[in-house]
């Protein structure tokens, strides 16, 4: 089934890979930095879109996942470093700077949070929803930045990145590789979600409410299941980002990143599986490029999503690879 | 009559001053099709929608296969064996017409909680939606996307879906609503047979259709079942021509 | 504490309630309407904000500055709907959520861009400065005093608007039924223009009044952005009468919570750590007063659907 | 291949495209767009001026903006020491920005000097030789305020600030010296606006006096609601909020207040005095407390730049430790942890023809090293 969004995605994914790797034989470590983040956040993104385009969640309070994610690691690293033991009982614990370990405390941390909000949040819908997990979001948010144990607005520092066994992470092309890896396996994970039982149970639940219960499928959990996947994928790409920053504060739990993380699956295209992997590749891009036009630069790139939001519908995916064809 | 497989108790719903269902007690016995006809705004919708567990009756009770259902929800009601068709189709518009029998089939399943395997290639799932589509003659739109299908064809699909649930009782709001008369026969055909697999309580505007199909009928008015009974029986009865028929005929 | 300091407070809560009100109704309008998610409305409080700064600048009147406020939102706001806005009311609400984002960073570097980056000025003026001595002695400032009768003012008028004219029937017709307003004759597209001005008019004279004793700056919409969505939620999206009770619900909620938090927190606290745990409590307040009231009212108090 | 690598990095960073060769190269990483641009503008502004004042070949500074986000200003960071091989950084505003920055930076061998931000972690445990901050440490004018309590009779401060380490340092730094009695001590809401509810509990309170410190925009609702409250206590401050750039928007609300800065405009020294002028010409407008910031730290780098090469750090270091160079503060020397002993002085707000500004009334502290200096091992 060659369509020309299958060989687009291939393309992007190419790229992602391509870009960097030709970065790396130049010497432009910088560049690999910025593929680092594309990856990273086009991860984000991919976790929010189970919510958002297969399960219809419009969350804007995506930025608390991300931000526990940042925080699991930063704690953790901070007690490893600082050879402060985070607790002594069941079991004498100091933090940790192995980033397999760090990412499953993320995962595990983000999605227990996601289970608490969506079990609230998904007893509204509509805006409603939007706002209930927009207010959670603001809760950790406030919450952080007077938390002063971890640095408050602050923020929380470590000096050198977390290690990988058998890689050196301060190497910007390796962790790029790190960061591309878990991207590629996410991406395979949510293409595989949404042609299981599960997904196709989800998505109808996202169309017509009325015909899930009909069938005897619970509407509630199948969503409440797709929110906990979709805030534990986008707490891993937290933990990474922080991991990228050596550097994690409360700037990642506010509504801003929030926003930025849903513009990434717009403007790529909503419920398209690559669709955050442009969107936050666009974003960079466009970050950059505009960056250096002026200081205000930031009504250009206003302008530029507008023009996308107004006129290229479907995302930049729907602009490129033509209307979404019937599934299956 | 122990064995009716649905039987409504004394079912009384208000929305404010407006009462919706007003002691209403029907039963569903297994092999009938009983026919709930109505004028417009009689209080049909809300009778099925107390029936299947969107809204619970404000006193009354609802029994599903000899069990006291009235404090369960729609899908605990579903996984009983109520098979339901919409009046407005309630379809999954973006899928394509054998992915919507497929999510039956995994409803009638009940483990839709596997994330990685292609559901679209599991022959458990994919059988029963093929057979559900051929019984409705819909196999050769099995891979058309069902937002492009007309509306006799969702009425269709929506049986089929019901089908593929195996359930125990058909409860079919209206399903011959927009079928054009060859489609209305065709399906007059089918619920004719299907009612040897399971009973169906069918809400018909299609007079045609209930009278005959149905072994029974019952007449809602103002929220109040006025008489059941037999096609010859409700023919006859002079207070359903009044409050009813006559009312047809003038429109 | 006494008396005097709960009555004062209370007033502060009514009286950041009612700019609360200011916001969200017009917020609340658009949403019930056209059903639009408009995260733009905050730049039309920024917007109306400088207006009056500038103006007050050249002509010295304060009363100027009020109109000019008015007036330069209204026609921002119209402009926004004309150009941008109303190729949005048949897009879902992630379109309308990016689109109106970006507006926002239009605006504010725009803003930016025409007025520097330093806050402008814009003061009270002389004849409603200083504190009056209320009944029951307690001082407070004439000019949070004025901004709460002006906001009852223009509640009251809302809802006399609403109730009472034609323009308000066809908003109500229109929140119920958007074919059957076209189907009464009524130009929708004005209709939806004039709902939109009106909205951004409101913001803008909030803008206008609270910056006279805050500071005028670009991004000072944002918060108060965020502030309005959890009014209207609160009370019922589409709701005015929703909005005010949600903005004295949350103005009431935030003022107090404020106070009285640390205050309560010293009763097993030492006072420093009891003062930054009440205040970080205090400021996840109104957060938390949402997620219950949607919780027990999943549309929010005056709510139908969402 | 030598082509494709220019037209990869014309691609990439278009701003840097005209990047000639340069003997020594400054990164500046300032806020320059959003929400308290108008710091970061005036630290480039006042940087720039030295440098062009200076006008020697060899030295190129690259200048971007941070937008105020940790994030991105560390990958700026990154992007100037691995991409443009930058010897020198500077620019940060923010304290969250600088924790997020600096550690990095000088680990990987760059000199960072701070213009503006100062966190209490970077001046002890967290010193590092590489590091120099030009301005003060977060909790010094708060101490000179203190201080200057004591010596003006004052015995029961209120005291507020946002609920953030920032704030809570301040508050600290003032408790530090002042010995009076504490009518309340409030932490406000970050980014908050309105200021009734506590300036009522500053009158119920029976304080003689108030201390506060909210940067930015909520300094400038806090004075304009105190002046219409009725309360008349005095107010003492840092100078944040009673800077040039701001003190316009305060207007009257905030004459006579007394502030604590370790610059103003009428020092009397040749460098000031220049300084002042220069940037009056060059700019349209008076300096501010950060455009003296940023002037000062490119003077000092010049100045260093004269005895040393940044390649060869330890030389250039001490350069810069020694701080030989005609600061627009009068004397200025670093201490032990590289951050600045200095004069603070107290200002009082006053109205000159149309404008407001500062006139230096008293020296809150002389020759002034932070509270955190012991505990840098360096």
């Amino acid at each position: 089934m060659l369509t020309r969004e299958y060989m687009l995605n291939w393309a992007m994914i190419a790229a992602l890979l391509f870009v960097p790797l030709a970065a790396w034989t130049l010497d432009e470590p910088f560049i690999i930095t910025l593929a680092t983040k594309a990856a990273i956040l086009a991860l984000a993104g991919v976790g929010l879109n189970i919510a958002l385009g297969q399960g219809g969640l419009i969350s804007l309070g995506h930025a608390a996942f991300f931000g526990i994610g940042g925080y699991a690691m930063g704690i953790l690293a901070a007690h490893a470093q600082n050879y402060e033991p985070l607790f002594g009982w069941p079991f004498l614990f100091e933090g940790s700077n192995q980033m397999p370990l760090i990412w499953l405390v993320a995962v595990a941390a983000s999605a227990s949070a996601a289970l608490v909000i969506g079990a609230l949040s998904l007893r509204t819908s509509g805006v409603y929803f939007i706002m209930i997990t927009l207010a959670f979001g603001q809760m950790l948010y406030y919450f952080a930045i007077s938390w002063s144990a971890y640095g408050g607005e602050d923020g929380l520092s470590i000096w050198v990145r977390n290690e990988f066994p058998g890689l050196n992470t301060l190497d910007p092309i390796q962790f790029f590789a790190i960061a591309y890896v878990i991207l590629c396996l996410a991406l395979f994970f949510a293409a595989r979600l949404a042609r299981s039982p599960f997904g196709l149970a989800l998505a109808a639940a996202r169309q017509n409410e009325d015909r899930v219960e009909a069938v005897g499928l619970t509407p509630f959990t199948l969503r409440l299941t797709a929110f906990v996947i979709s805030g534990a994928i986008t707490g891993l790409a937290g933990a990474l980002f922080a991991d990228l920053n050596r550097f994690v504060s409360p700037t990642m739990l506010s509504w801003h990143t929030s926003g930025e993380i849903m513009i990434f699956v717009i403007l790529g295209g909503v419920g398209r599986l690559y669709g955050p992997v442009a969107g936050a590749a666009l974003y960079i891009l466009l970050e950059h490029l505009l960056g250096g036009i002026s200081d205000y630069w930031q009504i250009f790139l206003g302008l530029l999503l507008l023009l996308i939001v107004l006129f290229a519908r479907g995302g930049l995916i729907g602009a490129l690879a033509g209307r979404e064809k019937a599934h299956g | 009559m122990a064995d009716a497989v649905l039987r409504t108790k004394k079912l009384n719903k208000s929305f404010g001053a407006l009462q919706a269902s007003r002691d209403v007690s029907l039963d569903l016995r297994p092999g009938e099709i009983h026919a709930l006809i109505g004028p417009n705004g009689a209080g049909k919708s809300t009778l099925i929608k107390q029936i299947a567990g969107n809204i619970a009756p404000d006193s009354g009770k609802v029994e599903l296969l000899g069990r006291d259902v009235t404090a369960l929800d729609t899908v605990a009601r579903a996984r009983m064996g109520l098979g339901r068709t919409f009046q407005i189709s309630a379809l999954a518009m973006e899928y394509t017409v054998l992915q919507n029998a497929v999510l039956g089939a995994l409803g009638g399943q009940g483990r839709p909680y596997r994330l990685f395997r292609n559901v679209m290639k599991d022959p458990a799932l994919l059988e029963p939606a093929r057979d559900a589509l051929e019984r409705v003659g819909l196999s050769d739109d099995a891979g058309r996307r069902t937002a492009d299908l007309s509306h006799g064809q969702r009425r269709q699909l929506e049986v089929a879906v019901a089908l593929t649930l195996q359930p125990k009782l058909f409860l079919m709001d209206e399903p011959m609503a927009g079928l054009g008369s060859a489609g209305s026969k065709a399906l007059t055909g089918f619920l004719d047979d299907l009612r040897q697999e399971a009973p169906i309580l069918l809400v018909e505007h299609d007079m045609d259709a209930v009278f005959a199909l149905a072994d029974r009928i019952s007449v809602l008015v103002y929220g109040q079942i006025i008489a059941t009974g037999t096609a010859a029986d409700i023919r006859a009865n002079a207070e359903v021509r009044r409050a009813y028929l006559g009312e047809e005929d003038a429109a | 504490m006494t008396y005097i300091l709960v009555l004062e407070q209370i007033l502060n809560g009514l009286q950041f309630g009612v700019m609360l009100f200011l916001m969200a109704a017009g917020l609340t309008l658009v949403f019930g309407v056209m059903g639009l998610i408009n995260l733009a409305h905050g730049s039309l409080y920024m917007v109306g904000a400088f207006a009056a700064a500038a103006v007050a600048g050249w002509t010295g009147s304060f009363l100027l500055a009020l109109i000019a406020s008015l007036a330069a939102a209204a026609a921002a706001g119209a402009l926004m709907e004309l150009v941008v806005i109303r190729r949005l009311y048949r897009r879902d609400h992630l379109d309308q959520v990016l689109a109106t984002f970006a507006l926002i960073l239009i605006f504010s570097e725009g803003t930016r861009w025409l007025f520097g980056s330093f806050p402008l000025f814009l003061d009270v003026p002389p004849y409603l400065s200083g504190p009056v001595t209320l009944p029951g002695g307690i001082e407070y400032p004439l000019y949070r005093l004025a901004i709460i009768l002006i906001g009852l003012a223009i509640a009251a008028g809302l809802f006399l608007l609403i109730a009472r004219t034609r323009i308000g029937i066809q908003i109500r017709a229109g929140e119920a039924d958007r074919e059957m307003i076209a189907a009464l004759g009524v130009d929708i597209s004005k209709l939806y223009t004039l709902v939109f001005a009106l909205g951004a008019a409101l913001a803008g004279l909030a803008g206008a009044l609270v910056g006279a004793i805050q500071s005028v700056q670009v991004g000072m919409g944002e918060p108060v952005l965020i502030l309005a969505f959890v009014v209207i939620v609160i009370g019922g999206i589409g709701s005015i009468k929703g909005a005010l009770a949600g903005a004295l619900l949350v103005g009431m909620t935030d003022t107090l919570g404020g106070v009285f938090l640390p205050r309560l927190f010293t009763l097993f606290m030492e006072p420093a750590s009891a003062a930054s745990a009440g205040a970080s409590l205090a400021s996840m307040l109104i957060y938390i007063l949402m997620a219950g009231v949607l919780l027990v009212r999943p549309s929010g108090l005056y709510g139908g659907s969402a | 291949m030598k082509t494709i690598r220019m037209l990869a990095m014309a691609a990439a960073v278009p701003a840097l495209a005209a990047a000639a060769q340069a003997d020594t190269k400054i990164g500046m990483i300032t806020t320059l767009s959003g929400g308290g641009a108008g710091l970061g503008v005036d630290v480039r502004d006042g940087f720039m001026l030295a440098i062009e004042q200076d006008g020697r070949d060899g030295v190129e500074v690259v200048i971007e903006d941070d937008q105020r986000k940790p994030d991105a200003a560390v990958q700026i960071a990154d992007r100037m020491i691995q991409s443009e091989k930058v010897d020198i950084l500077t620019g940060i505003i923010w304290s969250n920005l600088a924790m997020a920055v600096v550690p990095a930076a000088t680990a990987q061998g760059v000199f960072y000097l701070s213009p503006n931000a100062g966190p209490s972690a970077l001046a002890g445990k967290r010193c590092h030789p590489n590091y120099f901050n030009v301005a003060w440490q977060n909790d010094n004018l708060h101490e000179a305020a203190g201080a200057y309590a004591n010596e003006a009779g004052l015995k029961n401060s209120f005291i507020l600030a946002p609920n953030y380490p920032a704030g809570k340092d301040a508050l600290t730094g003032y408790k530090r010296m002042y010995g009076g009695e504490l009518a309340g001590e409030i932490y406000t809401k970050l980014g908050q606006t309105d200021y009734a509810a506590e300036i009522a509990q500053i009158r119920a309170s029976g304080a003689d006096s108030v201390y506060f410190f909210l940067p930015g925009g909520m300094g400038i609702s806090f004075l304009k609601q105190y002046a219409g409250s009725g309360v008349d206590l005095p107010v003492v401050g840092p100078a944040f909020s009673f800077d040039q750039g701001i003190l316009q928007a305060v207007g009257d609300a905030a004459l006579g207040v007394k502030n604590t800065s370790q610059w103003n405009k009428d020092i009397d020294n040749a460098a000031n005095a220049g300084f002042v002028a220069a940037f009056q010409e060059k700019y349209g407008r008076l300096p501010s407390l950060y455009a003296s910031q940023g002037f000062d730290t490119a003077n000092l780098i010049l100045s260093a730049l004269d005895k040393a090469e940044p390649a060869d750090q330890d030389a250039f270091r001490s350069a810069l430790k020694a701080a030989e160079f005609a600061s627009v503060r009068g004397d200025f020397k670093f201490g032990d942890n590289h951050h600045p002993v200095q004069d603070i002085y107290v200002r009082e707000v006053i109205k000159e023809g149309d404008v407001y500004t500062n006139k230096i009334i008293a020296t809150g502290l002389s020759d002034h090293a932070d509270a955190y200096a012991g505990e840098c091992k360096m």
